[in-house]
């Protein structure tokens, strides 16, 4: 599965494994982790929501987008709603292409375009409060 | 004509649901449903500048005209990823 | 474990866990994998060769300068050595750091700088013949 | 003193080995090391010079005296990863 948005704990292997081959050489992944030191102290959890039609509509563009742009390029990405605890993966993405610098290129863009562009928000639940962070570092 | 409107993350917790069915005169567009939604839930009106809006999964702009059975969704700024 | 040069498969696993940690949000993985298309025609197998004892050191020296230049990242290498088929990983690298950026800069730098400095060396066997790699792309 | 030689890749195939002991008078460094190697085994007296030079592990410069029991190792371009 190239794109999926799931509640479920997330894996590097089916991302990867949907973008390998025998003429790509170079395979980059992003997992975005759930911190410790958010926007406010002590994070404890961190509740992903989804518009998830639009944000797996989102996804698939944005990773055809990239394999239209970067000759030989794959690109999965599947990222994860709900709550989740400190330590984490809300977000998975694998690029693989020919060499390794396309295959680089390929996985910065797709995170840097999900997260201008999926439509998934975070409310940080901490000790001492919640906030829903509205954009990302 | 009836359309469904869906509300994310501040914006659902601000209204206190996460959709509404809103009834609009036929020829009715976007502008015309924030303007009703802004009356209906004054709670959300101030936030509802700063959000953009999908119909049907794609974002449109505030002239685009609506149909019956349309799906408009309110999408506050977005921050999926984590760090 | 850090830094590896080794004569069995290689896994993401290793590397990752060797790296995370609930500061670092960002984790950016590189694997390099062999390839049907080489400089010579229809690769069947890549034979690795290391001077194991300096590979080793030069990794970890690798590692060590990246983790000082960017704050707050962790970086793992492993290497693999021997008889690989089309396909199967040569290396693998995982680096974390407390934001995405960070984490894509030391993903890329150390397996820029293992290639220029790793006293590794490859050979192609082709259908039509072999040849050893002196640079690579 | 009696130095120990490593010949990697395309080296170790064209010398037919992949180590040597070489004897070397007191006071030898590298530069006469490779000289005496290239005197030895002139079919890969032509590679020598694009091969660094690693002494117990680190590079070195020619002219860096060696002392008994060293590992030199002859590097050529190297090439690790994959593509």
């Amino acid at each position: 599965m190239r794109i999926a948005v799931l509640e479920s704990p997330l894996d590097l292997g089916p991302v990867v494994g949907a973008v390998v081959g025998i003429d790509r050489g170079g395979l980059v992944t992003f997992t975005g982790l759930v911190r410790r030191k958010g926007r406010i102290p002590d994070v404890v959890r961190l509740e992903y929501e989804a518009y998830r039609t639009m944000a797996e509509k989102v996804l698939e563009q944005i990773a055809d987008e990239i394999e239209r742009e970067i000759g030989g390029a794959r690109v999965a990405i599947h990222h994860r709603v709900g709550s989740l605890a400190v330590g984490e993966a809300a977000v998975v993405v694998a690029a693989a292409a020919p060499h390794r610098a396309e295959a680089f290129t390929a996985c910065r863009a797709a995170i840097d375009r999900l997260k201008q562009r999926a439509p998934i928000w975070k409310k940080e639940i901490g000790e001492s409060g919640a906030a829903w962070i509205e954009d990302c570092c | 004509m009836r359309v469904t409107i869906l509300y994310f993350a501040n914006l659902r917790e601000r209204r206190g649901a996460a959709s509404d069915l809103l009834d609009l005169p036929p020829g009715g567009d976007v502008a015309m449903a924030l303007a009703t939604i802004a009356k209906l839930h004054p709670g959300i009106a101030a936030q509802l500048p700063h959000a953009q809006v999908a119909v049907n999964l794609a974002l449109v702009a505030a002239t685009t005209p609506l149909s019956d059975g349309d799906e408009l969704a309110l999408i506050p700024p977005v921050s999926g990823g984590a760090s």
